[in-house]
């Protein structure tokens, strides 16, 4: 085969394999998008039918209801923070094979660890308080996901469900210490942390209000999306990344190419359940007047990662978006109360969006048969060429 | 003796749902099918018929109208689960999404009916449906203590799904074409098997049970019903796993898990346990790390249904 | 069907409330319970709206989204452009955001249930002309509790708490302190009447505090004092099942289970009622801090409903009588410097209390 | 001339590609009937349009002459037409009996009845002596004995049609020569056959005619005694195909590997899987390990590739003890692995080719620093690899490799490790399932690097590629190597007995 021949064929390949990594992009794109459609339509459906005079207003306060004015939209991202993180956790394990349902008690053990360092460690100068509380929360979030990475990697014990089990002894755990070491009894929740130990507001408190109110906005916010940052860094550019989706994908093969896949179903779990933890910590620490309450209720955040790194298709970035996407649909349902609704339509809507994008595969097929139908004359000449390739061998031999 | 009395009676409180809803989960996944729903399964089914018992109370008497909640609520895990098998059967979607987006619909979707029909969210209803002691078996002698009084009718439901799962799992032909679509759907198909039937409908079986569970979890532990089964859909999910797919051995890990939270809620009426002072909180957390150790212990040979969770496609091999 | 269809309930409430946002007069803020609690944010939306639905007044109720001083804020920013000109807020939690929403909100009325406004640290407490904070006496209530329940021969108690937030253990130190002055007039031992006291960690009715009901009735407590939201509902599943007695809280629970005979009240109802009534009548109690208690009717037994066998109606005005009269002191969840009671720092001889962690 | 079946100008289209291009396809009663043709021709899917799997766009199913609708595997079945597949279809937890009466269950008051359905498979079984215990687990018994429980399926069934997709691909030589006695009792009961096969060796030891497909075509039928493996080979590739393993007189050089006393127990049952193994594999030639499947060899490989650890004994690599070290040590001290079953341990099928293509060397410098993956440098190598070794997939180096037909897989995982130049390559079934222009060229792959100085041990359950590749035979029993035999001077009925463990160490 000539040099020539051989770089028509190389970049028939190329041009017709950007072209797949296009449509893939796009149709992840657009049937996540047909997804929000459906379930907002949905939504307005069931407003029609609960209360049809009001249904138009109420669906525009959950549509704009971020946007009202400033403090608004900053409250989106109060409260994306944690679940960008809780997702991020849940997207990651995914991404490496793993279900992790245990965000909920890292995301609770985390908090714990924050609010501890938060209210006892006085002694910790200025900023390096939040960012020890912060570190303590990774490293206990850590701990709580290693455990059934262990179970998982030397006793085959089933992640989902040695997470569930965590979930509760995470939650026991966390009320039995709180009660123990930050209790204030008059509130029955936690202590209030330190100023110190609050998380910068960055002047967002300024940018972010309405009228004399400012939003609970924070530099937590920025870190929740640097971390989608790095943990798609991970994913998609390290040897690391490479590792751990291979052992997501196959585990016995990765075991064959001498990747220590015990040590990467653990090292994935330490990560997810870091993630989680650092949300806990993140909400807990956003100075916005919430303690650990001492109740026998799973934290809603982890379980809230799940639709969120659904949405989000498992990738970092995406979740990132999803994350701010759920936050202000909640905002939006906080500010339709002003209609005569439940307020729980929003659950309704999410759960709806969550159902369809489930059909993501389908309406992938679709785009793709669409897009293949157009190319179907690249795709010829393609096969052409590597004919003309075969026959040239025989011809040689 | 008055004590175990107590403690078996209370234990079957926790385990019969528990065992319900696990049998469920077993005929999904051993058709093929992982319900990780049967948490909001549980909650509409126990919405629909404890509604139903709120309207019509007053004009039903108490067991009939048990007997027809169940039905009800039935009825409803079937619908709801049609939801799932449709995503999970005919979409070929993840089947951890669409059981998500139905854990999440659940709640949501009864309070949101229950505040706009009825402004509050708990739906409460008059416990007429205890057996004080069934007529002749009570009178037994430490049997009738142990089971039959202090009872109620959903127990040998309870018990009576049980049996006939394992004859239906182990005996019929049905139950035989279901296993084989959970280990080795191409094979099923390859003898003329409808997978995709035989997967709908092991789905559903898993709706109506899941559905029955939550109503029975809710009839002897309250009054009212406040669209939460407090995440017995996931301990159910954990009994099947701890249970390995199989009825007898979900009926043991029902009732280990029973047991413990019996012993967590009630230890402090039992004087023995009361005088160890142990703090409730860890007594809370000891079925859940006591499942983690057994679990430990015996998850090496896991038995699940091979092609559990993967889609069914006609057209790959 | 009929039934589910187009009830008659949500036609009247879409009726009352105009179509589009900005006309919510009267507004009332939940705190971590629903707004059917069964506990205080019930008790106030009640009162709220028996007022306006008196007067034909627009009303609404607001959740906040989050359990957190700025959650409560927000909350409170939506009532206000929702056009609240009385806002409610059930719940101590309220303490703080009111602090605060009270200087920026000064046209508008809040009416604190459970507290009194101060800020963070708990270093000022100021009620500006805007505001009024409502407490209860619920350690007296828990004390007519506690003295009926012995009164009518029982001697095993057990006082089940939702979660252990001050009003709660002000019902239970009451409890405890009314059975043991009641065991003493009957001149029984010492140690005779019998407490199990636990709070079980959350307002929700579970199986697990179900079962621990069932499990003290089993062995043998004659009545559970269920202090926590829908808590009752476990206990009286519990009762039904082992044929013991509740006594319930808060508001009126007879209707809830026949196990019930009789209920610990405060008046919220009456409280928020009366409060709003005053302010359409120009007399709004700005700036105080009201207490209610059974010098001003403030908590009650309701004698009416109530299951006795032994304790009359005679017994319960005798006692209520001295109470209203401040003859009864009772020890409170902190002492006069604000420092926290323990329940074992409660002297008392005839009643031995055991606590459950 | 009477046909039972015909497949008439059948075309059947899968997204992007024709699988069946009007074929026909005739079968006489009573005969065997081979189907030849290199893999992805199509052989499978015109089976499976014929057993109702699939419906064809085009053409026309005839049985006996009369039109006939195949809609699903019912409807063949009811027409008597019966299939093992290529993959068994069968259910692992499941008894025998089990398997095989699954679909047409005998029931009364829908309880299953069993005791007439047992009788007559130990009837079936005893008349084609098959001896198959009804009452075992499939996942019990050997490869061999899943086969018979396939056939058993259509002999239950009464099929008087029987397909055969690849039937020999996974059994003994032995198992092949019971084979082959069996389908001709059956075609001798009035049964007609048809048998898809790569081994010509076989076509002409049993078939009767012959129907050769390349790439969805249909090219011809002949009459197998009148045409030469040659001929037929040449239809089915297009061109002339060298079937003998062309290759220079062994040069051994020292010693490179080497187990001693090496031995495996299962960890279940405590039985000695692997026992005391010693042997050696010299510079420069090609060491075959013989023996029937399930007699230890996968567990022989796997310790001493590190995928489990041996029990006793020691492993060797040029010199070093290698016996502790991990799989990654292991990989990057020389040795190469083709494992035994690409999809479970050789690819991770959800990447895509170049991500595959350097599974075992992502981690080195060239592809690799600080820990970032040098994305360029992958597939740049990735597109080398693809082009020396002719790996063919849809969209080249981004291809995800699920997508890929079987001996392109297999090629890629050649192409992997053997450009990776290890001291050892450790090939564990190679040719496995693939058609014959695939297994020449990776032959020829594995002499090219034997003559370049590397050792090469071979794992192989097919004698004719032990007796053309090797340069000595190691035979492995029960976990025991039992002989050494010298190819040149052993005979394949010789060596088939000591496979079967009927004869021992001879000349050892
Ligand atoms: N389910 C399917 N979906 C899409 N394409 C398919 C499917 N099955 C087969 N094909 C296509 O049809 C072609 C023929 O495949 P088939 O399995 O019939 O080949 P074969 O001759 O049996 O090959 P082998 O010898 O490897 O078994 C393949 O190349 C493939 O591209
Ligand atoms: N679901 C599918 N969709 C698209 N193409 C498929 C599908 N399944 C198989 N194929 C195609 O079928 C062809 C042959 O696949 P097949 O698995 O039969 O290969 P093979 O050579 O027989 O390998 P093996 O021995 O592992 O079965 C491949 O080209 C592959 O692309
Ligand atoms: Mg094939
Ligand atoms: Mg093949």
């Amino acid at each position: 085969m000539s040099n020539k021949e051989k770089n028509i064929t190389a970049n028939m390949n190329r041009r017709w394999s950007s072209q797949i990594f296009h449509v893939e992009g796009f149709s992840s794109f657009v049937s996540s998008l047909m997804a929000i459609v459906v379930g907002l339509l949905v939504g307005f459906i069931v407003l029609l039918v609960s209360n049809p005079s009001q249904a138009v207003g109420g669906f525009m306060k959950i549509i704009m209801g971020g946007f009202v004015d400033m403090k608004n939209l900053g409250q989106v991202f109060y409260f994306a923070t944690p679940i960008i993180l809780t997702g991020l956790s849940v997207g990651f394990a995914n991404k490496t094979g793993l279900f992790n349902i245990g965000a909920s008690g890292q995301f609770i053990i985390g908090a714990y660890a924050a609010v501890y360092v938060g209210v006892k460690w006085t002694f910790l100068p200025g900023a390096s308080h939040w960012i020890v509380a912060l570190l303590a929360a990774m490293v206990a979030g850590a701990l709580w996901g290693l455990l059934p990475g262990i179970l998982n990697a030397y006793c085959n014990v089933n992640v989902v469900i040695s997470c569930i089990m965590m979930n509760y002894i995470g939650m026991y755990t966390v009320n039995f210490l709180v009660t123990k070491t930050i209790f204030d009894s008059l509130k029955n929740q936690s202590k209030r942390v330190a100023a110190n130990a609050l998380l910068p507001k960055l002047g967002m408190d300024q940018l972010f209000k309405a009228g004399n109110s400012s939003s609970s906005v924070n530099a937590g916010i920025f870190i929740a999306i640097i971390a989608g940052i790095v943990i798609y860094i991970i994913l998609e550019k390290t040897k690391f990344g490479y590792e751990l989706k291979a052992c997501g994908y196959n585990r016995e093969a990765s075991k064959y190419a001498g990747i220590n896949e015990k040590r990467n179903i653990m090292l994935s779990m330490v990560i997810a359940g870091a993630l989680s933890a650092l949300g806990g910590a993140l909400l807990y620490l956003a100075g916005s007047g919430k303690g650990i309450e001492v109740l026998d209720v799973l934290a809603a955040e982890g379980f809230n990662g799940i639709p969120v790194a659904l949405l989000g298709l498992n990738n970092p970035i995406g979740i990132i978006f999803s994350g701010i996407f759920v936050a202000y649909l909640n905002v939006g349902g906080f500010n339709m109360q002003l209609y005569d609704f439940v307020p729980q339509v929003i659950e309704i809507i999410i759960s709806v969006i969550i159902y369809f994008s489930a059909f993501a595969l389908v309406i992938k097929g679709v785009i793709h048969s669409f897009a293949k139908r157009n190319d179907e004359h690249a795709a010829n000449a393609n096969a052409e060429s590597t004919t003309v390739n075969v026959t040239k061998k025989g011809g040689e031999e | 003796m008055e004590t175990l009395y107590f403690l078996v009676q209370q234990t079957m409180f926790f385990s019969i749902p528990l065992l319900i809803v696990a049998l469920g989960g077993m005929f999904s996944e051993r058709s093929g099918v992982v319900n990780i729903a049967l948490e909001g399964i549980m909650i509409m089914g126990a919405f629909t018929s404890i509604l139903f018992i709120n309207i019509f109370q007053a004009k039903i008497p108490g067991q009939p109208i048990l007997l027809i909640a169940i039905l009800i609520a039935a009825l409803t895990g079937i619908i709801i689960s049609l939801a799932h098998a449709y995503a999970a059967i005919n979409m070929k979607a993840d089947q951890v999404i669409s059981g998500t987006a139905i854990n999440m619909f659940a709640p949501a979707f009864a309070i949101y009916v229950a505040r706009m029909i009825r402004t509050v969210q708990q739906i409460p209803f008059v416990n007429e449906f205890r057996i004080e002691s069934v007529p002749v078996l009570g009178n037994i002698p430490v049997i009738g203590d142990l089971f039959f009084k202090n009872t109620y009718i959903t127990t040998y439901i309870g018990f009576a799904i049980l049996v006939v799962s394992w004859i239906v799992l182990y005996k019929t032909k049905f139950g035989l074409r279901l296993r084989s679509c959970g280990e080795h759907p191409q094979a099923a198909d390859s003898v003329g098997i409808n997978v995709y039937k035989m997967r709908y409908v092991g789905v559903m079986i898993s709706g109506a049970l899941a559905g029955v569970g939550g109503l029975v979890f809710v009839i002897p532990t309250s009054t009212n019903f406040n669209a939460t089964v407090s995440g017995y859909g996931f301990l159910a999910l954990a009994v099947l796993i701890f249970g390995q797919w199989k009825p007898s051995r979900i009926l043991m890990a029902a009732f280990f898990f029973g047991l413990m939270k019996t012993i967590a809620s009630a230890y402090s009426g039992i004087p023995f346990l009361a005088s160890l002072g142990i703090p409730n909180d860890i007594y809370k957390m000891i079925p859940y790390i006591a499942t983690l150790i057994v679990l430990a212990f015996t998850s090496k040979n896991s038995m699940a249904p091979k092609a559990s969770g993967i889609p069914y496609d006609k057209g790959s091999r | 069907p009929s039934e589910t269809g187009a009830p008659s309930e949500s036609e009247s409430a879409s009726a009352e409330t105009p179509a589009e946002e900005g006309k919510f007069e009267l507004a009332l803020i939940t705190d971590i319970g629903t707004i059917d609690d069964k506990s205080f944010n019930q008790g106030s939306w009640e009162g709220l709206k028996k007022y306006a639905e008196e007067k034909n007044i627009t009303h609404k109720y607001y959740k906040p989204t989050e359990k957190s001083t700025d959650a409560y804020l927000s909350a409170i920013d939506l009532a206000v452009k929702g056009g609240a000109k009385v806002i409610v807020t059930p719940g101590f939690l309220f303490e703080e955001p009111i602090f605060i929403a009270q200087d920026t909100y000064p046209d508008v009325k809040f009416i604190l249930i459970d507290g009194n406004p101060h800020n963070a640290d708990y270093t000022e407490f100021r009620t500006e002309k805007n505001a009024v904070g409502i407490v209860y006496a619920e350690e007296q209530a828990g004390y007519l509790a506690g003295y009926a329940a012995v009164k009518d021969g029982m001697t095993k108690l057990g006082f089940l708490g939702g979660m252990a937030v001050p009003a709660v253990v002000r019902y239970g130190y009451g409890f405890i302190q009314g059975a043991d002055a009641a065991a003493k007039e009957l001149g029984l031992a010492d140690g005779s009447v019998s407490v199990n006291y636990h709070y079980t960690g959350g307002f929700d009715a579970t199986p697990e505090a179900q079962t621990l009901a069932a499990s003290w009735y089993q062995a043998g407590t004659q009545v559970i004092f269920a202090c926590g939201g829908a808590v009752g509902n476990s206990a009286m599943a519990a009762a039904e099942q082992a044929k013991g007695k509740v006594i319930g809280v808060d508001v009126d629970q007879s209707p809830e289970s026949p196990t019930v005979i009789s209920s610990a009240m405060k008046g919220l109802g009456v409280s928020v009622y009366d409060t709003i009534k005053a302010y359409y009548e120009d007399k709004f109690p700005g700036g105080q801090g009201l207490v209610f208690s059974a010098a001003n009717n403030g908590v009650s037994l309701p004698m009416d409903t109530s299951k006795f066998e032994k304790f009359t109606k005679e017994d319960y005005e005798a006692l209520y009588k001295k109470m209203a009269a401040d003859e009864i002191s009772i020890v409170k969840d902190t002492d006069k410097d604000g420092k926290e009671v323990k329940v074992t720092d409660l002297k008392t001889s005839a009643v031995k209390t055991t606590v459950v962690e | 001339m009477d046909y039972i079946i015909e497949m008439v100008n059948i075309t059947k289209e899968f997204p992007g590609i024709i699988a069946n291009d009007d074929v026909t396809l005739q079968l006489r009663k009573g005969e065997i009937h081979a189907l030849l043709g290199e893999n992805g021709a199509g052989k499978s899917t015109l089976m499976s349009v014929l057993f109702g799997m699939y419906q064809p766009e085009k053409g026309v199913i005839k049985k006996n002459g009369q039109e006939v609708k195949i809609h699903n595997p019912n409807d063949a079945n009811k027409l008597g037409i019966g299939m093992v597949h290529q993959h068994f279809k069968l259910v692992h937890n499941f008894t025998v009996l089990e398997n095989i009466i699954l679909g047409v269950e005998t029931t009364k008051n829908g309880f299953l009845k069993m005791d007439k359905a047992r009788e007559k498979v130990v009837a079936l079984s005893d008349r084609y002596g098959l001896k198959v215990d009804p009452d075992a687990l499939i996942s019990d018994i050997t490869v061999g004995m899943q086969q018979r429980v396939e056939i058993l399926k259509m002999l239950y069934r009464d099929n008087e049609i029987l397909i055969f997709d690849e039937p020999t691909a996974v059994l003994t030589p032995q198992e092949i020569e019971e084979l082959m006695k069996i389908m001709k009792e059956l075609t001798q009961e009035g049964k007609s056959i048809l048998f898809i096969t790569h081994k010509l060796n076989e076509i002409k030891a049993v078939a009767d005619r012959c129907t050769v497909l390349r790439k969805g075509k249909y090219i011809g039928t002949v009459n197998v005694a009148d045409t030469s493996k040659e001929q037929m080979s040449e239809m089915m590739v297009g061109r002339k195909v060298n079937l003998q393993v062309e290759k220079k007189d062994v040069r051994q050089g020292e010693v490179i590997f080497k187990t001693q006393n090496l031995s495996v127990k299962n960890k279940l049952t405590s039985k000695m899987v692997v026992n005391n193994v010693s042997l050696n594999v010299h510079a420069g030639e090609i060491v075959c390990i013989a023996g029937i499947d399930g007699n230890g060899q996968s567990e022989l490989v796997y310790a001493l590739t590190g995928l489990i650890h041996p029990d006793s004994g020691t492993i060797e690599l040029k010199g070093k003890d290698i016996t502790q070290s991990t799989i990654r040590e292991r990989n990057i001290g020389g040795i190469g692995h083709i494992p035994e079953d690409r999809h479970k341990h050789g690819l991770v099928l959800d990447y895509n080719l170049a991500y595959n293509l350097v599974l075992q060397s992502y981690f080195t410098p060239q592809f690799q620093n600080h820990g970032f993956l040098k994305y360029d440098e992958i597939y740049k190598y990735a597109d080398t690899l693809i082009d020396k070794f002719d790996i063919r997939s849809g969209q080249g180096t981004r291809t995800i490799t699920r997508s890929m037909s079987g001996g392109n897989q297999q090629k890629a995982i050649v192409a992997r490790e053997i450009d990776r130049d290890p001291d050892l390559l450790i090939a564990v079934q190679p040719t496995r399932g693939l058609d014959v222009g695939a297994i020449e060229y990776i032959h020829k792959k594995l002499v090219a690097e034997r003559d370049e100085g590397k050792g090469i041990l071979l794992v192989s359950l097919e004698l004719d590629e032990v007796m053309n590749v090797s340069d000595r035979i190691l035979v492995i029993y029960e976990g025991e190597i039992v002989a050494e035999l010298d190819p040149k001077t052993v005979t394949v009925q010789e060596l088939g007995l000591y496979m079967a463990g009927s004869k021992r160490g001879a000349d050892k």
